[in-house]
């Protein structure tokens, strides 16, 4: 039985709540993914007149905006339909490119240790201690904003994490007695990172890596500031709660359902990753 | 040991050379304060005599000697923004990000590890679930709302602490739950998988069979094996909690280092922008350093240095 | 001896003792201590001796693992001390280990298909269903199902993965396996099993043991050949008949005295010895015969001067000043 | 009227960055230091320029006035103000050791002199109409003073003649000043004033809901909306002398083409921007100046409303669908941008909104002509309220905002500048703002307000210069 | 005879649907050392860790009552287990280096184990330590105390465990192979250490082992496990002199003995144990049973008593003297 197959059996018995979870992810994918067809109106289509309009709002012409509108009198539902999309797109892009450097270099510091370690840990140290903000700044002044330069920065900025975190847990794997006996069983470099390093320090990396999709998703709105974020008119959950932090009194719909689309997403994403690192340990069977 | 914590401080010495001469670049390449400090309708000739009188003509090998010069003597220099010697900017600030990141710190470590800890217990219990939802909240509210939010509820309506500023040890209150809700939410997580997997090894199984309750199991053995990740993760905050507050600092008006930074680099305030980077990176530097030195003393077979 | 497959000169592995935080470290522990040791292609040699003698410590340094502090080991004509890691790779084809403790060599998140299929599959020996195969018939072999290749290894019991770690130890015939106790976890009729296979392999391959265990009647069984190791040093070595017809070291003697019979008449009419003395610790170890605290035939020169080993006429080498008595 | 609370709090978005009157300027500094220092002239509240330290003075020549100093003005130290005192001022600004960024506003100055105890004759290099608009700020500092402990430690331990002293500067977290019981224009309205600093504006309407501020700098129109409707709360606003206006280069890019970008100017409603996004705190303008300014011309005619003019525009320029990069950063209001951008590609226009962080926004837009986009937006004061300090620097050609050349206009801003004559300058910018009406290298949207938040016992009347003044404030309850 | 320390009844160990232990009864006497050999895998260290309820998540206790000295442990609740294991019964693990915590010096780790259940200060408890070291033959006791279990050998981890398992002084003690990594002077040491911790205390001891030389050497009586279940029982005496139930025939026949040529073929069982899924409704020793005939596969032969003490389950244990003599 091929990890995959396991998990698919494992899925298949799953608790009720992992397959909520796992439909709630699914949802958002979809709702990414098919945007224009679900989305009831042009994201960017503004109406100066029905600014900030409450949740089920309907028009003289009988337009009804389900969530209500913005602060310049954009249907909010098709704004946060939208912005599912930039949002879990920045996420994705961000997290893999971070987890994947991250991770490797990590590895490679904490097995192969010497001189390679010091160089690769330095390097961490040093990209750590620089204020993300000021690469963002740097970036877009010599690169311009947009979309590969919001994700340039959010990769080079967040790999060290994961690679500190792939270092200490992989300092203390490697000091066990089944990487021995897979270095005699003349397992390479690559193998032993991959099949005896990695899966075994898998779990911290992904409640990384879990934490960081979130994270990502409120830091593009952050760098918005600085003119780094997904460019208007394109609506992303970041911008839309950053927006709405204005109107909190006055239009709570602005932040409330970006808020708990955002909520849910980062939910179902943590829960499924804890999820799969349990289950990924194959001495964790499910009880019963 | 010695020579390892040598060794060690010297690679901290280039390190902290290799973040000052990039933070040097970067601020370069990225535009002078000059445009920022003029008025707007300035004249050309008079932004060439401004650049001139601050030396952002000179070719930029002799400006990163200057500095050179400069670090060497301990010299931070004088903000051309504020005219005042960076440090000084600087170290007003810094009592500021103490008491909060200290504060934010407390917060996510009180109650993130022992939340870690009861999911990782009670994992797939019920009583996991309202741990791991108020984890889950930490982890997708951004902070620029639930800062407003605190202050909302706490300070306009219910009037119980103060809505921005540095009056006393209520200020910190807001600022540090605020601050030290995300970095709750990664030592939650992170105390949790890494007990999981402890949970799961023979030496549990044996500390329960020589008549410890698993409380104590968890306490005396579980805890320890399990703190590599947590004490990494640590690190990583509490980088983040000093420098990371800039948000934070921001909505709660507190005057720490996050809410400098920002300003400076705004303000292309080159020497102050330094000043910061090369404080955050020195603690960054020492923070991490502890956590290498505390995993071997965590794991004795982890051994310091080369194998 | 220049055809060996195993040849060990003066070998020593000293451990540095942890010192504290910023305070010198203590004498080393010197683990191994000047052994010598060969191993003909297809001969076994018996190692027995005291827990914590350093049996493991020996058996990881032969295949590098364990940094050598002093002397030379060669396997297969081949330096292992001084082996970069392309030649260490090449040394490693030609010898294996059955480890000590199954439980903690076996990768949790390995099942134990890929396990025993690692070494044939990195040396690109066999893949997809050949390997599969191969990893069936290991598996049987070892007198377990084909079908449990894809469980993992928590999910056995100790005689179980201790089988699975011979079958790894196995799979690339390599011309010299290291057993360190490999049947000492299992019940008498696998162990039977398994000792019929190394034979087996032997007699077909021409395979060499260095085989360390601590129940002599298995060892009397395997074994061409038996080194006695007492507390870091070889103190006899000789041949298997001669050593278990007459031994010579006042060690070996205690041993096969103690060795239990499986018979509960005869083993419960034995007088029952058990040695007295301190057992010395081993950062510091008396000047003298490390055996001389507990040895019932101790002199004052056994406490000074440490014995050598010297050779007797039918092929044994024994370290005793009193080896004659 | 008693004042009924002898304190009064302030929140500003950022901390002062110096407390020297002669170094720093931007607004927050400014709102605190000016309550410190008096000024050689003011403004009264119509905005006319009206004698502080200078009792009166007279233009010798076109070059040369003449001051007379007030006396019996004391320093915060004790000491009296002199004429000495004022020529010191006026000379330190002015010299280029000092670096001050004030520089450019004062470098018509050529000397300063105090001719005797009560006399300051000044110098200009030319005649120069916007002088004494720019005297409006410079403030009077203690000569001995700033000698004895120099520059660096005045900017921390400054020394005025205002109504106010320093008590205490804590970095960062605000500063505190005391009344001077004993200022010359008499007793300050509150015995202590406390500025604190509060970036959020979210925050600082917080904390004047708490009380923890009496009044607040720097709200936006939704904001002053949210006041409005608490009972306890005020807004209090002022049209400024701030022009909020498009810029469109007319050297780079599409909008080369002056139908494109007389196009642009039709597609714009100004109307419904300040409506429905300012709520009114705007005033719509049709040139790039507010009625605030001296040279303000009623009645040029603006490129109205007309997106049906736009269109064909677009269609004759042969430009329908051309791509105009909109340069901005978060300095702008970001609702305004998007607005804009939704009106001009309604009329055929692809728009695409490039927002990089404030220093690199005015890197690109003062830079090379091709680099500094399309358009973007502006909010100008020159803070003299003159036009000379509005549509010089944005369209004179040479100057580092212009991306437009145009003899003729040129003529016409430098004529103007070079008389002193009231009448003619008048003429003169008449003919500029004909030109840059037909031309549109920019396009004036509106007169920007400064708001204010307070509470409800607080009397003040805010100004077109945007200058904060503690002495003119009361409470009343 | 007083009541047993320990007596199981039929005990039933499931794993998903699958039974891997099936109606396993057998009792423990004060003072007495009964050895449970069996077939590796055939649920002998499953059955020793539901006495003291420490299965792993996997494995669910189905049925039978495991009394200690009167009291159900199988109806206990976890909680209370605490205050019996390690007092009232200890266990000594079968992998002993993996049953340290890896992180804390040994002597703690054995200080630990007196503190949880007596009030003694820790400096007692550690002199405790280190005398329960000394008795069971470690020498530089102080030393060893304060190392980690990865700077100590097999050997000497195993003898760790056997100190925390003692130092309480259990009325039971279960030993899962506690022997096996140990040289024959300190195995006989340790065995020594047992039998006085018998006489002295009357400790009823559980040993499981391979090694039939230390069967032979100080169990009281043997009980067979095959494949879940128990095949025979037995004292020591009696079932090496004339066991009755062919696997155990065939378990002795196994054994190199002294007479046997050295590498000569080994005497060994045909066939592996059946897995617990398909353990049909027969015997289950039938597949590999040399004697096995159609009833054996059909029906499951009941433990039947041959003589007082000595009972077996084979239908056809008359024949079983044969099949040593064949051997
Ligand atoms: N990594 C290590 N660090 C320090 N000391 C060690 C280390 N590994 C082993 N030792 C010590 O070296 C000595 C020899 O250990 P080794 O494991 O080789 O013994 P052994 O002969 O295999 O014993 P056993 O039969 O009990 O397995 C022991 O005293 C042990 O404590
Ligand atoms: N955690 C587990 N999950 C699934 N199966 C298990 C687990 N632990 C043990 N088993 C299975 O249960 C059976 C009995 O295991 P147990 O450890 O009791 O054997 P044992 O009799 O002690 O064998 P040995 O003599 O080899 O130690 C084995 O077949 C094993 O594969
Ligand atoms: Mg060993
Ligand atoms: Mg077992």
């Amino acid at each position: 039985m091929s990890l995959a197959a396991n998990l698919r059996t494992r899925l298949a018995r799953a608790p009720a709540s992992i397959i909520i979870m796992a439909s709630l992810l699914g949802a958002f994918v979809l709702m990414a993914l098919f945007a224009p067809l679900l989305a009831p109106f042009d994201p960017a289509r503004q109406s100066l007149i029905q600014r900030l309009r409450p949740p089920g709002h309907t028009t003289a012409q009988g337009l009804t905006y389900l969530m209500g509108t913005d602060d310049l009198g954009r249907d909010l539902l098709s704004r946060v339909i939208h912005g599912a999309r930039a949002s879990m797109l920045v996420a994705v892009a961000s997290v893999s490119v971070s987890l994947l450097i991250g991770s490797a270099l990590g590895m490679l510091a904490g097995w192969r240790r010497g001189w390679i370690e010091v160089a690769i840990m330095r390097f961490v140290d040093i990209m750590l201690s620089i204020p993300a903000i000021l690469l963002a700044v740097l970036a877009v002044a010599v690169v311009g904003p947009g979309f590969q330069t919001l994700i340039l920065v959010l990769g080079l900025t967040r790999w060290p994490r994961y690679a500190r975190v792939a270092y200490a847990q992989t300092l203390q794997v490697a000091t066990l007695p089944y990487m021995r006996a897979a270095e005699l069983a003349g397992a390479g470099g690559p193998r032993l990172l991959l099949r005896h390093i990695l899966p075994n320090i898998a779990g911290p990396l992904l409640v990384v890596a879990t934490a960081e999709f979130g994270l990502m998703i409120l830091f593009e709105a952050s760098l918005s500031f600085l003119g780094l974020g997904i460019q208007p008119p394109t609506p992303s959950w970041g911008t839309i709660l950053s927006a709405g932090r204005q109107y909190l009194e006055r239009a709570w719909w602005l932040t409330a359902f970006p808020g708990a689309c955002l909520f849910l997403l980062v939910l179902s994403v943590n829960v499924l990753g804890d999820w799969l690192r349990d289950h990924l340990d194959p001495r964790s069977r499910p009880r019963g | 040991m010695l020579r390892y914590l040598l060794s060690r401080l010297l690679q901290a010495a280039l390190t902290t050379f290799g973040v000052m001469t990039i933070v040097f670049f970067v601020m370069r390449l990225s535009g002078d304060p000059v445009l920022l400090l003029v008025p707007e309708g300035a004249t050309r000739e008079h932004i060439e005599t401004v650049r001139r009188e601050l030396g952002f003509v000179q070719p930029i090998w002799r400006q990163y000697l200057t500095f050179l010069g400069g670090l060497l003597n301990l010299e931070l220099g004088v903000s051309v923004v504020q005219r005042v010697p960076a440090w000084d900017i600087l170290a007003s600030r810094i009592p500021y990000t103490l008491a909060l990141a200290g504060a934010a710190l407390l917060v996510a470590v009180g109650f993130g590890i022992p939340a870690g800890i009861a999911m990782a217990i009670w994992r797939g219990r019920w009583f996991e679930r309202p741990i791991a939802a108020l984890v889950v909240t930490g982890q997708s509210m951004p902070t620029f709302l639930s800062g407003i939010l605190m202050i909302m509820l706490f300070a306009v309506t219910l009037r119980w602490l103060p809505s921005s500023g540095v009056d006393g040890p209520a200020s910190v209150v807001m600022p540090a739950i605020a601050l030290g809700m995300l970095s709750m939410s990664t030592f939650a997580r992170m105390a949790r998988i890494a007990v999981v997997d402890e949970l799961s090894k023979d030496y549990v199984r044996a500390g329960l069979a020589r008549g410890l309750p698993l409380g104590k199991v968890v306490t005396r053995h579980v805890l320890r094996n399990a703190a590599i990740p947590v004490v990494t993760i640590a690190a990583l905050e509490t980088g983040n909690l000093l420098a990371g507050a800039i948000i934070v600092e921001t909505v709660f008006a507190w005057p720490g280092i996050g809410q400098l930074a920002i300003q400076a680099i705004q303000s292309r305030d080159f020497l102050v922008v330094q000043a910061i980077v090369l404080f955050v990176s020195l603690v960054y530097v020492a923070v991490n350093l502890a956590a290498d030195l505390l995993y071997a003393g965590i794991d004795p077979r982890i051994r310091l240095g080369k194998p | 001896m220049s055809g060996a497959v195993l040849d060990v000169r003066d070998a020593a592995v000293h451990f540095r003792s942890r010192g504290g935080f910023l305070r010198k470290a203590g004498a080393p522990l010197k683990a191994v201590d000047g052994v010598s040791l060969a191993i003909a292609p297809g001969e076994t040699l018996g190692l027995v001796g005291e827990s914590g003698c350093g049996k493991s410590t020996l058996a990881n340094a032969i295949l590098g693992l364990v940094p050598l502090t002093a002397g030379h080991i060669k396997v297969a004509g081949r330096l292992v001390d001084s082996a970069d890691r392309d030649s260490l790779g090449t040394i490693r084809s030609d010898a294996q280990m059955v480890f000590q403790d199954p439980a903690l060599s076996l990768n949790p998140r390995l099942s134990i298909g890929a396990a025993i299929g690692e070494p044939l599959l990195v040396r690109g020996l066999a893949r997809g269903s050949a390997l599969r195969d191969r990893v069936a018939l290991l598996l049987k072999a070892v007198g377990l199902e084909p079908d449990h290749a894809s469980r993992f290894p928590h999910a056995f019991s100790g005689g179980q993965r201790q089988r699975i770690v011979i079958a790894r130890a196995l799979a690339l015939q390599p011309k010299l396996v290291i057993c360190d106790e490999p049947v000492s976890a299992l019940d008498v009729s696998v162990r039977a099993q398994i000792l019929n296979l190394l034979v087996d392999l032997q007699r077909e391959r021409g395979m060499s043991y260095l085989f360390v265990s601590h129940d002599l009647s298995v060892v009397r069984h395997i074994a061409d050949r038996v080194a006695v190791m007492y507390l870091g040093r070889i103190v006899e070595t000789a041949s298997m008949s001669v050593l278990f017809g007459k031994p010579r070291h006042p060690y070996t003697q205690a041993l096969l005295a103690a060795a239990p019979e499986p018979d509960p008449v005869r083993q419960r009419a034995k007088p029952r010895r058990v040695l007295d003395g301190e057992l010395p610790s081993p950062t510091n170890l008396p000047p003298g015969c490390a055996f001389s605290t507990r040895c019932p035939l101790a002199s004052d020169l056994c406490r000074s001067e440490r014995p050598r080993l010297s050779a007797h006429p039918d092929g044994a080498s024994v370290a005793c000043h009193h080896a004659e008595e | 009227a008693q004042p009924y609370r002898d304190s009064i709090t302030i929140d500003l978005p950022n901390d002062a960055a110096t407390l020297d009157p002669h170094l720093q300027w931007d607004t927050d500094s400014y709102a605190i230091y000016r309550n410190i220092f008096d000024n050689l002239v003011t403004r009264d509240v119509s905005g006319k320029i009206v004698p502080q330290i200078a009792e009166s003075w007279r233009q010798v020549d076109d070059t040369t006035l003449s001051f007379k100093i007030r006396s019996g003005v004391r320093f915060h130290d004790g000491s009296p103000l002199t004429s000495e005192d004022v020529a010191y001022s006026i000379r330190r600004i002015i010299d280029p050791a000092l670096r001050s960024p004030q520089l450019s506003q004062f470098d018509q100055i050529a000397s300063a002199e105090a001719t005797d105890a009560t006399t300051v004759v000044m110098k200009t290099k030319a005649p120069y109409p916007a002088l004494m608009a720019q005297l409006v700020k410079l403030s009077i500092v203690p000569k001995a003073v700033v000698e004895r402990i120099g520059a660096q430690a005045f900017n921390l331990q400054p020394v005025g003649s205002g109504p106010y002293k320093l008590r205490a500067w804590q970095r960062g977290v605000g500063v505190t000043l005391d009344a001077v019981p004993d200022y010359w224009r008499g007793r300050p309205p509150f015995d202590t004033a406390s500025f604190r600093v509060v970036p959020d504006v979210a925050t600082r309407i917080a904390d004047l809901q708490t009380g923890r501020a009496d009044i607040v700098r720097q709200l936006g129109p939704d904001e002053a909306v949210r006041i409005k409707s608490d009972a306890k709360l005020q807004v209090l606003a002022a049209p400024t002398e701030r022009i909020g206006y498009m810029f469109i280069n007319a050297v780079s890019g599409p909008t080369q083409d002056v139908r494109v970008r007389r196009a642009i100017a039709h597609a714009i409603d100004r109307k419904t921007l300040i409506e429905a996004l300012l709520q009114g705190y705007g005033k719509e303008v049709d040139v790039v100046l507010t009625p605030a300014n001296f040279g303000y011309i009623e009645g040029i005619g603006g490129n109205a409303f007309d997106p049906a003019r736009a269109k064909a525009l677009l269609r004759e320029a042969n430009a329908v669908n051309a791509q105009l990069s909109f340069l901005t950063s978060p300095a702008y209001d970001r609702r305004l941008v998007e607005a804009l951008q939704q009106m001009l590609q309604e009329v055929g226009f692809k728009v695409d909104i490039q927002t990089m962080d404030h220093p690199t926004f005015l890197r690109r837009r003062q830079g090379r002509p091709d680099e500094a986009g399309s358009i973007s937006l502006g909010r100008w004061s020159c803070a003299c309220q003159d036009a000379d300090g509005v549509i010089f620097p944005l369209f004179r050609s040479g100057s580092i905002w212009a991306k437009y050349a145009n003899a003729d206009f040129d003529k016409q801003v430098d004529a103007a500048r070079a008389t002193l004559d009231e009448a003619m300058r008048l003429t003169h910018y008449r003919r500029a703002f004909e030109i840059l009406r037909d031309e549109v290298p920019g396009l004036g949207l509106y007169q920007d307000f400064a708001i204010y938040g307070a509470r409800r016992e607080i009397r003040w009347q805010p100004t077109a210069n945007e200058a904060f003044f503690l002495f003119d404030m009361r409470w009343q309850p | 005879m007083t009541a047993p320390v320990l007596d199981i009844d039929r005990l039933r160990l499931e794993i998903g649907a699958a039974a891997v232990v099936d109606g396993l009864s057998l009792s423990v006497g004060q003072g007495e050392i009964v050895a449970l050999v069996g077939e590796s895998g055939c649920g002998k260290s499953l059955s020793a860790l539901a006495v003291l309820r420490l299965l792993p998540d996997a494995v669910r206790l189905a049925g039978g009552r495991i009394l200690l000295e009167g009291k159900d442990l199988a109806t206990r609740d976890m909680s209370s287990m605490a205050a019996i294991r390690g007092r009232d019964a200890s266990i000594i693990f079968q992998e002993p280096t993996a049953s340290l915590d890896p992180l804390m010096p040994v002597g703690d780790q054995i200080a630990e184990a007196l503190t949880a259940h007596r009030s003694v200060s820790a400096r007692e408890a550690m002199l405790r330590a280190r005398e329960m070291l000394v008795s069971i033959g470690i020498s530089d006791p102080d030393r060893r105390l304060a190392q980690y279990p990865f700077e100590l050998s097999g050997g000497m981890c195993q003898r760790i465990m056997i100190a925390i398992a003692l130092i309480c002084g259990p009325r039971l003690l279960i030993a899962d192979e506690p022997t096996t990594a140990l040289d024959v002077t300190i195995q006989a040491q340790i065995l020594h250490l047992i039998r006085q911790l018998v006489a002295e205390r009357g400790t009823a001891v559980l040993l499981i082992t391979h090694d039939m030389g230390v069967v032979a050497d100080i169990a009281d009586r043997v009980v067979v496990m095959y494949a879940g279940r128990v095949a025979e029982t037995a004292t020591a005496e009696e079932l090496f002199r004339a066991p009755r139930h062919p696997y155990t025939a065939l378990l002795l026949a196994s054994i190199p003995r002294a007479g046997i040529k050295p590498k000569s073929r080994l005497a060994t069982i045909e066939g592996t144990v059946p897995p617990p899924s398909s353990h049909g409704s027969g015997c289950r020793f039938a597949s590999r049973c040399p004697l096995a005939e159609d009833r054996c596969r059909i029906e499951s032969p009941p433990l039947v008593d041959h003589a007082p003490g000595h009972q077996a389950a084979c239908w056809r244990s008359g024949q079983v003297a044969t099949l040593g003599a064949a051997a």
